[in-house]
C-alpha cells in the first residue's frame, strides 16, 4: 500500500438503455498500481477495460453513471478534487495514450501544433525556435527518423506506427508518473506494435512510470507486463504476476489463453472458451 | 430486470424471432421504443397525429361551412361564437382551419412523394455509378443548386397557373438537388461497403443492387430529411401564396389564410397569427417527428 | 416625422416603366406627369365641363368645329431655362403620336395618328398653335384629350439634343424629365423613389420645397409609417386601416370618388355567357350593398352605369340589388334552371380577390359555380386581351373626364373579328353591338352638350338592361393625411392630382 | 534527384493547368446552363412583355411594332442566341419596367441585398455559432433545449408574420427602430454611392447622421432575417460539435490536461469550422434570393423583389440578368468554401 | 486450381497512379489452403478483391478454376474482415441467405438457408434477427454461410478473424477447418497473425510493398527454415514482446 502510485477502490460504471435502465458495464473493479510497475488489463471486448482506465483520468463519458468508494493518485483524493484541478493532473502528471492513431490526433492540426499544447501545459515557457527544438527532440527520443518533417505533418500524412509514436511522444514527454495506455497496439501491424512497444518500454524506464496497460491480447500482455489483472463482464476475475498467467487457475484466464493457436503443434481444433454466469458474482480477489 | 413482460412485449422485442414478420414487427418495435423515449418526439407525433385526425374527422365535427360568407360578421373577434373569429368575408376560421388541414397534409405528402423519389434516384444513380454518370448528373445539380429558387419556383407556377398543386410541383422541382446530394453522399460511402461487394460477387446486377441494396438504405436519411424540411415546404407554399400563386381563393388552405390576413393583420389578429400558430404548430411537429426519426433511424445509433 | 418643407407620400411605384408623358399609360405616372409637366389647358375640377388654361392664354375653335387655335402664354420657361414656345407645343402633341406608344391611343381618340399628326398640329407663331381633329367632335372632348398627359409640353430643345436615331428622344426621356411643370424630377429610382424639386420659376408659389413618392406595397406598412409619421400622404389604406387611423385621429381622409369602375366582363364566346338572361340574372345576383358595406366600405360606391358619377350625362341609379328569385327565373328561362360552371380571372391583389370571392359566394346561390383563377395583374390582362376568359372582374379607368372615354371601352366594337385593331371591353368580350357603336359615334360628334348627355343617358340605360358587363361599383379615393397637410388636390383620374396647393402646418 | 523534382514539379504546373482547364469549362456549363434554363422557362410564362410596355389600350399596330422592336417575332433559339452574346459582351439588355439597363439596376438592387444578407448573417454567426456549441456542450440541458426550440421555431414561422409583428413591436410601439425603406427621404442622396452599401458608404463619407438613420432602418429586416440564420446556424453548428465532442482526438485533448475551454474551441470547433463555413455560406445565399417577402415587407428595393416583379412582368433582360448575377454570386460562394476547404483542411490537400 | 501470373493491379489517385500489387504469381491447387501474411498496405486484400473480380487486372492473368456450366462469380466467394459492414443492416438473416439463391434462381430456399446456418453452427433461432442483434463472431459466421450457400470452389478470407476476440476467432477457425475438410474448399487466407495462418494452411506467401517476397510451406515457417528477414521478423514477432529488442 505504501508505495501505491495509484489505487481504485470499488469503481462502478454504468450506462442508460435504451428504455432507460441502467445497464452495468464496471463492477466494483479493484485495482493498485505502483511505481514503475506495469498492470497489464486484460479480457474480452465489452469487458469495462477502457472504461477502468478512462476512471483514473477522469475521461469517462458525460453519460456515463459512476461511482467509487476511492480513487487516489499519489496520495490525493482524486474523488474530492475539483474537476479543474483533476484536469490539472492530466498531461503532466498522468497522461493516456489511446488506441487508433488516426482517430486519437486532431486531424487539422499539425503534430508540432499538438505537442506545443502539451509543453504549454506542462508550463514551459520557450517559444520559437527553442520550443522546435524541443518537439524535434521529443520526437527523436520515440526513434522518428525525420523529426523535422514530422513536426510539420498533418496526422493523416503519418503511418500508423509513427502516429502512435508521436501520440506517446506528447503524452510522455513530461515525464508522467502513471501512463495508462488503451490498446495502443492493436490498430497497428506485428511488426509496427513491437516497434512501439519498444518506444513505450523506453520512456516509462526513463520516467519510471507505472504503466497501466488495456489489451486483449494474453500473449502479449504476459511478455509485456509485470502484473496483469483479468478482466470478465466489468469484474476483474484474476489478478496476478505476467510470468505466472500461463499457470492461471480462473477457466476463464485459461480459456483465453487456450484459444490462441499456437505455431507449433496446433490442435486439430482450438479449445473454446464455455461462459459460467456464476463468474460475474465471484467475490473479486485483490 | 422486469420479469413481468406481457406476451406481447416479449414476443416483440425478443432477440430470436421465429418468422420474417415477427422480425419486422420487433424492429419496429424497437425503434418506436426509442422514439418514444423522447418526449419532444412523441409531442411532434401527438401534433400529428391530432392533424390527421383532424383531416379526417374533422369536416364531419365542425358543420359550419368554410366558404360560406356573413359579410355582417366579419373580422369577428375569437369568442363564443367562433372560436377563433372570423376573416374579412365573414368566414369561420376554426371551419377553415379544420378543411384545410386535408390540403396541409396533402402538400406535405405531395412533397414527399414528389421530391423524395426524384432526388433519391438522381443521387443514388450518381453515388453508385460514378464516373461520367456522376459528373454529369451533379452538374446538373449544380446548376439546379446555383438558380434562384424562386425565380425557378415563380416561373413554375407561373408557367403552371397558380393552384397548391402547382406551388407544390413547383416548389419540388426546386427543392430536389439538396436530396440528391444528400442520397449521393450516401450512396458513395454505401458503395464501398462490403455488402455490396458481397451482393455482386453472388451475381447481383447493378440495377438489383441499386434498387434492393442501395436506395432503401438512402432513403430513410432523405426521409427524414423531407420530415425535416416539411415546415420551409409548408411555408413556402404559404410564400408563393404571398405573392399570389398559391392555392386559390377561397379554398382555406392555411398559407393563403396567413397571405390574406396580412391585409387585416393590425386590426384583426386572429386572421393572419391563428392560421399561423397552426402552421406553426404542423412544421413544429414535422421538426421534432424529424429529429426522433434522425434518433431512430441513424445508422451510428444502429437499428 | 418629415420636415416643414418636404412633403413625402407612400403610394405604388411599380407601374413606372417610363418617365416619357409620350409613352406612359398607368394611373401614378400620369400623376407624376400631370405635375412636372404642363399642357395647353386641364379641366376645372370644380365644374369638369368648364376647362383652364395652362399654357395656353386662350383658345377658338373654326366654325366647322374642326380646328383649335390656341394662344400661347408669353414668358414661360422650361426646367431647363429654355423659354416655351408654340413650337414646343406642337412638337410635343406630334411626337405623342408620332412615337405610337401607349399613350398615342389617347390622341387618336381625336384623329390624331402617326400619318396625319405633323400636318394637323401646327405652330402658327412663336405664340399660336392649331389643331385638326379628322372629324368633327363635341369640343369639350377635344378639350379633354387636349388636357391630357399624353399632349403634354416637352422641352424640344432639351429632348431632340438627346435623340437617337428616330426616337425622338424617347431613350433619353424615359428616365429623365424635360418640363415646365410645378415640379421637376430630382431623382427617380425604379421601384423605390420618385424625390421632386419645386421649380422656382414657376407661375405661382409653391410651399412644397421638395416632394417625395414612396414604393410602399404592403398597406400594413403604409399604415405604420403614417401612424409613426414617416410618411405624409398615404394614398393605398384598406377601408379597416382608414377607420381605425382616423377613429384614433391620426389621419384625415377625404374621399374622392374616381372615373375607375369595378365590373364583371362576360365573354360571350362562351356559349353559356352569351344569352342575355344570363347576363341580367347576374345582375340580380350580386350583392351589391353588402359587399359595398363590408368588403370596401369607404373605398368604393355602389355604381351600376358605364358614366362614374361626375361624367356629364352620368346615370346615378342603380337598378340592381340582390333578388335571387329573380335571377334563378331568369336563368330557368335560358335553360339554365340548374346553373352552370365558369372559371372567372382576378388579379391576385387587395381587393379584387376579396370582391372576387364575395361575388363567386353571390353567384353560387343559383348554382353558378364560378371558379377563381387568381393571376399576376399582367397575365389576367393578357387573357382578357386575348378573350382567353370566361368572366374577368377588373376595372376600367377613364383616360380622361369625357364620357367618351368610357362609351368607348364598353360600347364600341367597330370590328368584332379576331383580328380587329380596336381591342376595347366590348370586343374583348366578344359582344357585337354595331348598334351601340353607332350611338357612341353620334354622341361623340354631338356639339351640344345637353344633348350629348342625353345621348349618353339613353346609352347607360340600354345597357344597364343589356349588356355582358357587370357593374357594381365606383372607386373611392380615399387620401389618407397627416393632420395638417392641406392642399393635394385630388381629381377623378389620377391625371388631374395636382401638388401645387400643397401646404403643411 | 533535381531531375526528379524538375520532373515533378513539371507534372505540377500541368495538373493546375487541367484543372484550371476543367473548372473553366465546368463554369461555363453552368452558366449556359442557368441562361439556357431562365431564358427558355422565361419565354415560356403566359405573360406577354408588350403589354408591360404598351399598357393595354394601345392599337394592334402598335403592338405589333413592339413585338418587333423586342426581337419577339424570331424563332426562341435564335432570341437565345443573340441574348447570349449580348451577354457575352457584357450587355445585360434594357429593363422594361425601369428603362435603365439591367447592369444599372442590379449595382443599385444587388448592394442593397447584400447589405441586408450580410448584416443579417453576421448576426446570425455571431449568435447562431456560440449557442449552438453552447447547446452541444451541454447536451440535453437547458441551454439545448433553448437552442432547440430557437431552431425550430425559426424553421416555422412565417417571415412576413414576422416581419409585420416586428414593425408593429419596435416600429410603431416602442420606436426602436426606422420603419419600411433604406433611408429616411431626409437623409436620401446625402453620401455618394461607392459600394452600394448605404452602411460602409456613410462611414467613408464621414456622415454620422446617414449612418445612424440607415442603420435605424436596416437593424429591424436584419433582425428578422437574422433570426433565421441563428435557427439555421445553431441548429447545424449543434448537430456538428455533437459528432466532433465523440471523437477520439477530444478524449487526447483532454488527456493532455487541456481546459475544456480548449478542449471545445480549439479542437473541436477547429474541426467543425470548414463545414461550418460551407453552411454559413449556404445560409448566406439563401439569404440573397430568399428574402422576397421580408423586401417586400420593409419596402428595402433588393434584388429579391427585383427580381419576382421583373419575373411577372415578363422583364426579361431583367429577369437573366438577375438570375445570371444571383447564379453568379453562388457559384462564387461555392468556389470559395471549396477553395478554404481546400486552404484549412488538410485532409483535402 | 487458382493460378496467378505476373498479376499487376494499378489505382489511379490524384497525382498519379500506384501499382498496389506488381508482378505478383502464384499457384494454389485444388482443395489446397494458401496463406498470404504481409505487413498493412502490402496489397493482400487488393488482391483478392482481385481474384474475386471486384477489382480490374492492370498487367499479367489470372484464373480461378471455374466451372464452364455456371457463372464465374459464383465458383469465388469471398469473407471480409469488417464483421460489421459486411452484412446489409436492413436484412434479416434469412433475407441475407435467400438474396443469393434467388439470384442465382436456386430453388428449395428454405431448407437451404437452414442447412447452411445449421453449417456455421447456426441454430434456426437465429433465421430472422436483424444483424445488429448479432455478436461480431455470429456475424462472421453468416458471412461464411452466405459465402457458402452457392456452393463455390473457391473462399478468399480477408483477416476473417482479426476484428474478434481470441475466443471467438478460435470458434471461427475451427469451423473454417471443418468446412475446408468437409467441403474441399480452395482457400485462400489473409491475416498477419502467423500462427493463425498456421493453424489452417499448408503453404504461405509473405508480400512487401505489392510483391510476393517468399512462398513457403509451412513446415518451413514452423522449422524457422525462412529466408527473407521481413518473414524472420514476423516469426519473431509471435514470440511476444521482448525486452530491448528494439525498433
Ligand atoms: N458511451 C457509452 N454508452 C453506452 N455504453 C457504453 C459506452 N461506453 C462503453 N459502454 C459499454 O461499457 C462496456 C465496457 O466498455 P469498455 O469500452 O470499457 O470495453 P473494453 O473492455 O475496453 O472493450 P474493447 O476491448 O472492445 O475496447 C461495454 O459493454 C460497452 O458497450
Ligand atoms: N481504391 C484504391 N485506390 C488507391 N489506392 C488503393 C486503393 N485500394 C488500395 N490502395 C492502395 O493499395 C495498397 C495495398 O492495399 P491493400 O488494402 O491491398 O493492403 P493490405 O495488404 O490488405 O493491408 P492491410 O493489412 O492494412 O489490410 C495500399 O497502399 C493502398 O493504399
Ligand atoms: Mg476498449
Ligand atoms: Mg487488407
Amino acid at each position: 500500500m505504501t508505495d501505491a502510485l495509484a489505487e481504485i477502490d470499488g469503481l462502478e460504471v454504468a450506462f442508460a438503455g435504451h428504455d432507460g435502465a441502467l445497464v452495468p458495464a464496471v463492477r466494483g473493479v479493484s485495482l493498485t498500481v505502483r511505481r514503475g510497475e506495469r498492470l497489464g488489463i486484460v479480457g474480452e471486448s465489452g469487458s469495462g477495460k477502457s472504461l477502468t482506465g478512462r476512471a483514473l483520468l477522469g475521461l469517462l463519458p458525460p453519460e456515463a453513471e459512476w461511482s467509487a468508494k476511492a480513487l487516489h493518485f499519489e496520495g490525493q483524493d482524486l474523488l474530492a478534487m475539483r474537476p479543474k484541478a483533476r484536469r490539472r493532473l492530466c498531461g503532466t502528471r498522468m497522461s493516456m495514450v489511446l488506441q487508433d492513431p488516426k482517430y486519437s490526433l486532431n486531424p487539422v492540426m499539425t503534430v508540432a501544433q499538438q505537442m506545443r499544447e502539451t509543453f504549454a501545459r506542462q508550463g514551459v515557457k520557450e517559444s520559437g525556435r527553442r520550443l522546435r527544438e524541443r518537439i524535434v527532440k521529443a520526437l527523436e527520443a520515440v526513434h522518428i527518423h525525420d523529426p523535422q518533417r514530422v513536426a510539420h505533418a498533418y496526422p493523416h500524412e503519418l503511418s500508423g506506427g509513427m502516429g502512435q509514436r508521436v501520440m506517446i511522444a506528447m503524452m510522455v514527454s513530461a515525464g508522467p508518473s502513471l501512463l495508462i495506455a488503451d490498446e495502443p497496439t492493436s490498430a497497428l501491424d506485428v511488426l509496427v506494435s513491437m516497434q512501439v512497444l519498444s518506444v513505450l518500454d523506453e520512456m516509462i524506464a526513463r520516467h519510471d512510470t507505472g504503466l497501466v496497460f488495456v489489451s486483449h491480447d494474453l500473449p502479449l500482455v504476459m511478455s509485456f507486463c509485470d502484473r496483469v489483472a483479468v478482466m470478465y463482464g466489468g469484474r476483474v476475475v484474476e489478478t496476478c504476476a505476467a510470468r505466472d498467467l500461463v499457470h492461471a487457475t480462473h477457466p476463464y484466464t485459461r480459456g483465453l489463453l487456450e484459444a490462441n493457436p499456437p505455431l507449433d503443434n496446433p490442435p486439430g481444433e482450438l479449445p473454446t472458451l464455455r461462459r459460467d454466469p456464476a463468474w460475474l458474482d465471484e467475490g473479486t480477489p485483490r | 430486470m422486469k420479469p413481468a413482460r406481457t406476451g406481447l412485449r416479449a414476443w416483440l422485442s425478443t432477440d430470436t424471432p421465429a418468422s420474417p414478420r415477427q422480425a419486422a414487427l420487433g424492429r419496429a418495435y424497437r425503434r418506436w421504443r426509442r422514439f418514444s423515449s423522447n418526449p419532444l418526439s412523441m409531442f411532434g407525433l401527438a401534433i400529428l397525429l391530432l392533424l390527421i385526425a383532424v383531416a379526417a374527422f374533422g369536416p364531419m365535427l365542425v358543420t359550419r361551412d368554410p366558404l360560406q360568407q356573413v359579410l355582417a360578421e366579419r373580422l369577428t373577434p375569437p369568442g363564443a361564437a367562433h372560436w377563433f373569429g372570423t376573416d374579412q368575408l365573414g368566414r369561420d376560421i376554426l371551419s377553415r382551419l379544420v378543411h384545410g388541414s386535408r390540403l396541409t397534409l396533402a402538400i406535405a405528402m405531395l412533397v414527399v412523394v414528389l421530391v423524395v423519389p426524384v432526388g433519391l434516384l438522381i443521387g443514388t444513380l450518381a453515388g453508385y455509378c460514378g464516373g461520367i454518370v456522376d459528373t454529369l448528373l451533379m452538374r446538373v445539380t449544380d446548376v439546379a443548386l446555383a438558380f434562384p429558387k424562386i425565380v425557378l419556383a415563380l416561373a413554375f407556377a407561373a408557367a403552371l397557373g397558380p393552384g397548391v398543386l402547382n406551388a407544390v410541383i413547383a416548389l419540388s422541382i426546386t427543392a430536389w438537388p439538396p436530396y440528391a446530394r444528400l442520397a449521393r453522399a450516401e450512396s458513395l460511402r454505401l458503395a464501398q461497403a462490403d455488402y455490396i461487394h458481397a451482393a455482386r460477387l453472388q451475381g447481383a446486377s447493378h440495377l438489383r443492387v441499386l434498387l434492393r441494396y442501395i436506395v432503401p438504405l438512402c432513403s430513410s436519411s432523405v426521409i427524414v430529411r423531407a420530415t425535416l424540411d416539411m415546415a420551409g415546404i409548408i411555408l413556402a407554399v404559404a410564400g408563393l401564396g404571398f405573392l399570389g400563386l398559391g392555392a386559390q381563393p377561397p379554398s382555406p388552405e392555411w398559407g393563403y389564410m396567413v397571405a390574406a390576413g396580412r391585409n387585416v393583420l393590425l386590426d384583426a389578429w386572429w386572421v393572419a397569427t391563428i392560421p399561423g400558430l397552426a402552421i406553426l404548430a404542423v412544421s413544429l411537429a414535422f421538426n421534432l417527428l424529424g429529429d426522433g426519426l434522425r434518433d431512430v433511424f441513424d445508422p451510428r445509433h444502429g437499428g | 416625422a418629415t420636415p416643414k418643407d418636404m412633403f413625402v407620400m407612400a403610394t405604388l411605384l411599380d407601374e413606372f416603366t417610363s418617365l416619357d408623358p409620350g409613352e406612359i399609360y398607368e394611373l401614378v405616372p400620369e400623376e407624376y406627369v400631370a405635375n412636372t409637366y404642363d399642357r395647353l389647358v386641364r379641366v376645372d375640377l370644380k365644374d369638369p365641363s368648364k376647362f383652364n388654361g395652362d399654357v395656353a392664354e386662350s383658345w377658338t375653335v373654326s366654325p366647322d368645329g374642326l380646328t383649335f387655335t390656341f394662344k400661347i402664354r408669353p414668358g414661360l420657361k422650361f426646367h431647363s431655362g429654355n423659354p416655351l414656345t408654340a413650337d414646343d407645343v406642337a412638337w410635343s402633341i406630334a411626337r405623342t403620336a408620332l412615337l405610337d406608344k401607349g399613350a398615342a391611343a389617347v390622341l387618336a381618340g381625336i384623329g390624331l395618328t402617326k400619318a396625319n399628326a405633323a400636318q394637323n398640329v401646327k405652330k402658327i407663331d412663336d405664340t399660336t398653335v392649331s389643331i385638326t381633329t379628322d372629324r368633327r367632335y363635341a369640343p369639350t372632348f377635344v378639350l379633354n384629350v387636349l388636357g391630357s398627359w399624353p399632349a403634354s409640353v416637352v422641352d424640344r430643345k432639351l429632348v431632340e439634343s438627346h435623340a437617337k436615331g428616330n426616337d425622338y428622344g424617347n431613350e433619353w426621356l424615359k428616365t429623365n424629365e424635360a418640363g415646365s411643370g410645378a415640379y421637376k424630377l430630382v431623382k427617380w429610382t425604379a421601384n423605390d423613389s420618385i424625390v421632386l424639386q419645386r421649380f422656382d420659376g414657376y407661375r405661382m408659389p409653391l410651399a412644397m420645397k421638395r416632394i417625395v413618392l414612396r414604393h410602399v406595397t404592403e398597406a400594413a406598412s403604409q399604415r405604420l409609417m403614417i401612424q409613426n409619421g414617416d410618411i405624409d400622404v398615404a394614398r393605398d389604406l384598406s377601408p379597416d386601416d382608414l377607420d381605425t387611423l382616423s377613429k384614433n385621429g391620426v389621419i384625415k381622409a377625404s374621399a374622392v370618388p374616381q372615373a375607375t369602375l369595378m365590373y364583371l366582363g362576360l365573354n360571350n364566346k362562351n356559349p353559356n355567357l352569351a344569352k342575355p338572361e344570363v347576363w341580367e340574372a347576374m345582375k340580380w345576383l350580386i350583392d351589391y350593398q353588402g359587399i359595398q358595406k363590408n368588403v370596401i366600405r369607404t373605398t368604393y360606391k355602389v355604381h351600376e352605369a358605364f358614366l362614374p358619377e361626375g361624367f356629364l350625362g352620368a346615370l346615378n341609379e342603380n337598378p340592381y340589388h340582390q333578388d335571387v328569385a329573380k335571377a334563378k327565373a331568369l336563368l330557368a328561362k335560358a335553360g339554365l334552371a340548374n346553373g352552370f360552371t365558369v372559371k372567372m380571372d382576378v388579379r391576385n391583389d387587395y381587393p379584387y380577390s376579396e370582391i372576387a370571392q364575395a361575388v363567386q359566394a353571390n353567384l353560387a346561390l343559383a348554382n353558378i359555380k364560378v371558379q377563381l383563377v387568381p393571376s399576376d395583374n399582367k397575365q389576367t390582362l393578357g387573357r382578357y386581351r386575348a378573350r382567353a376568359h370566361d368572366i374577368y372582374i377588373g376595372e376600367w379607368s377613364a383616360d380622361y373626364i369625357d364620357p367618351h372615354s368610357n362609351a368607348q371601352g364598353f360600347a364600341w366594337n367597330p370590328d368584332n373579328s379576331d383580328a380587329s385593331s380596336y381591342k376595347m371591353l366590348a370586343w374583348r368580350n366578344a359582344w357585337n353591338i354595331p348598334q351601340l357603336t353607332k350611338e357612341t359615334d353620334a354622341a361623340l360628334a354631338e356639339s351640344d352638350t345637353k344633348k350629348r348627355a342625353q345621348l349618353y343617358e339613353k346609352m347607360q340605360r340600354e345597357m344597364l338592361a343589356q349588356s355582358p358587363f357587370v357593374i357594381m361599383f365606383q372607386k373611392v379615393s380615399q387620401v389618407a393625411a397627416r393632420p395638417g397637410v392641406t392642399g393635394l388636390e385630388v381629381g377623378p383620374i389620377n391625371d388631374l392630382v395636382s401638388y401645387r396647393n400643397l401646404k403643411k402646418q | 534527384m533535381s531531375t526528379v523534382t524538375l520532373n515533378r514539379s513539371r507534372l505540377g504546373g500541368v495538373l493546375i493547368a487541367l484543372a484550371l482547364a476543367r473548372w473553366i469549362a465546368m463554369l461555363a456549363v453552368t452558366f449556359t446552363g442557368l441562361l439556357a434554363i431562365t431564358f427558355f422557362i422565361g419565354r415560356k410564362i403566359p405573360i406577354d412583355p408588350v403589354l408591360a410596355i404598351l399598357g393595354d389600350r394601345a392599337s394592334a399596330a402598335a403592338y405589333a411594332a413592339a413585338r418587333l422592336r423586342l426581337g419577339l417575332d424570331k424563332p426562341l433559339i435564335e432570341q437565345f442566341v443573340i441574348y447570349a452574346r449580348d451577354v457575352l459582351h457584357g450587355n445585360l439588355g434594357i429593363s422594361l419596367l425601369t428603362a435603365n439597363p439591367v447592369i444599372d439596376d442590379i449595382k443599385r438592387v444587388f448592394p442593397a441585398t447584400l447589405e441586408l444578407a450580410t448584416l443579417s448573417t453576421f448576426i446570425g454567426v455571431a449568435i447562431g455559432v456560440p449557442l449552438g456549441v453552447a447547446a452541444a456542450v451541454k447536451h440535453n440541458r437547458i441551454v439545448d433545449h433553448i437552442a432547440r426550440v430557437i431552431g425550430l421555431a425559426g424553421s416555422s414561422v412565417p417571415v412576413f408574420w414576422l416581419a409585420l409583428m416586428g414593425l408593429l413591436l419596435f416600429y410603431a410601439r416602442l420606436h426602436w427602430v426606422s420603419g419600411p425603406g433604406r433611408i429616411d427621404p431626409l437623409y436620401d442622396g446625402m453620401v455618394d454611392t461607392r459600394t452600394g452599401s448605404l452602411l460602409v458608404d456613410s462611414i467613408i463619407a464621414g456622415e454620422w447622421d446617414v449612418f445612424k438613420n440607415a442603420f435605424s432602418h436596416i437593424a429591424l429586416p436584419a433582425g428578422v432575417l437574422a433570426f433565421y440564420s441563428i435557427a439555421y446556424l445553431s441548429r447545424m453548428t449543434r448537430s456538428f460539435m455533437l459528432e466532433q465532442l465523440s471523437q477520439e482526438y477530444v478524449t487526447t485533448a483532454r488527456a493532455k490536461g487541456l481546459p475544456e475551454r480548449r478542449v471545445i474551441w480549439r479542437h473541436a470547433f477547429g474541426n467543425i469550422a470548414v463545414p461550418l463555413l460551407t453552411v454559413i455560406a449556404l445560409a448566406y445565399s439563401y439569404l440573397l434570393e430568399g428574402s422576397v417577402l421580408t423586401e417586400i415587407v420593409f419596402a428595402w428595393p433588393g434584388i429579391g423583389s427585383y427580381l419576382t416583379g421583373a419575373l411577372l412582368n415578363a422583364d426579361m433582360n431583367a429577369v437573366l440578368g438577375s438570375t445570371l448575377v444571383i447564379g453568379a454570386t453562388f457559384i462564387a460562394l461555392n468556389l470559395l468554401t471549396d477553395a478554404l476547404y481546400r486552404v484549412f483542411d488538410p485532409r483535402a490537400r | 486450381m487458382i493460378e496467378i501470373d505476373r498479376a499487376l493491379i494499378r489505382f489511379r489517385t490524384k497525382t498519379g497512379h500506384v501499382d498496389a500489387v506488381r508482378d505478383v504469381s502464384l499457384r494454389v491447387e485444388t482443395g489446397e489452403v494458401f496463406g498470404l501474411v504481409g505487413e498493412s498496405g502490402s496489397g493482400k486484400s487488393t488482391l483478392l478483391r482481385a481474384l474475386a473480380g471486384l477489382t480490374p487486372l492492370a498487367g499479367g492473368s489470372m484464373h480461378t478454376g471455374s466451372r464452364p456450366d455456371r457463372p464465374a462469380r459464383r465458383d469465388v466467394q469471398m469473407v471480409f474482415q469488417d464483421p460489421y459492414g459486411a452484412l446489409h443492416p436492413r436484412f434479416t438473416v434469412d433475407k441475407t441467405l435467400r438474396e443469393p439463391l434467388s439470384i442465382n434462381g436456386i430453388g428449395d430456399e428454405d431448407a437451404r438457408i437452414l442447412a447452411a446456418l445449421a453449417e456455421v453452427g447456426l441454430g434456426p433461432a437465429f433465421r430472422f434477427r436483424y444483424p445488429h442483434q448479432l455478436s461480431g463472431g455470429q456475424r462472421q459466421r453468416v458471412s461464411i454461410a452466405r459465402a457458402l450457400i452457392v456452393e463455390p470452389r473457391v473462399l478468399l478470407l480477408d483477416e476473417p478473424t482479426s476484428a474478434l476476440d481470441v475466443s471467438v476467432q478460435a470458434e471461427i477457425l475451427n469451423l473454417l477447418r471443418r468446412l475446408h475438410r468437409e467441403r474441399d474448399l480452395t482457400m485462400i487466407l489473409v491475416s498477419h497473425n502467423l500462427a493463425v495462418i498456421g493453424f489452417l494452411c499448408q503453404r504461405v506467401a509473405v508480400m512487401r510493398n505489392g510483391e510476393i517476397v517468399e512462398q513457403l510451406g509451412i513446415d518451413a515457417v514452423r522449422a524457422r527454415n525462412v529466408a527473407h528477414e521481413y518473414t524472420r521478423r514476423l516469426l519473431r514477432a509471435t514470440e511476444g514482446y521482448v525486452r530491448g529488442q528494439g525498433a
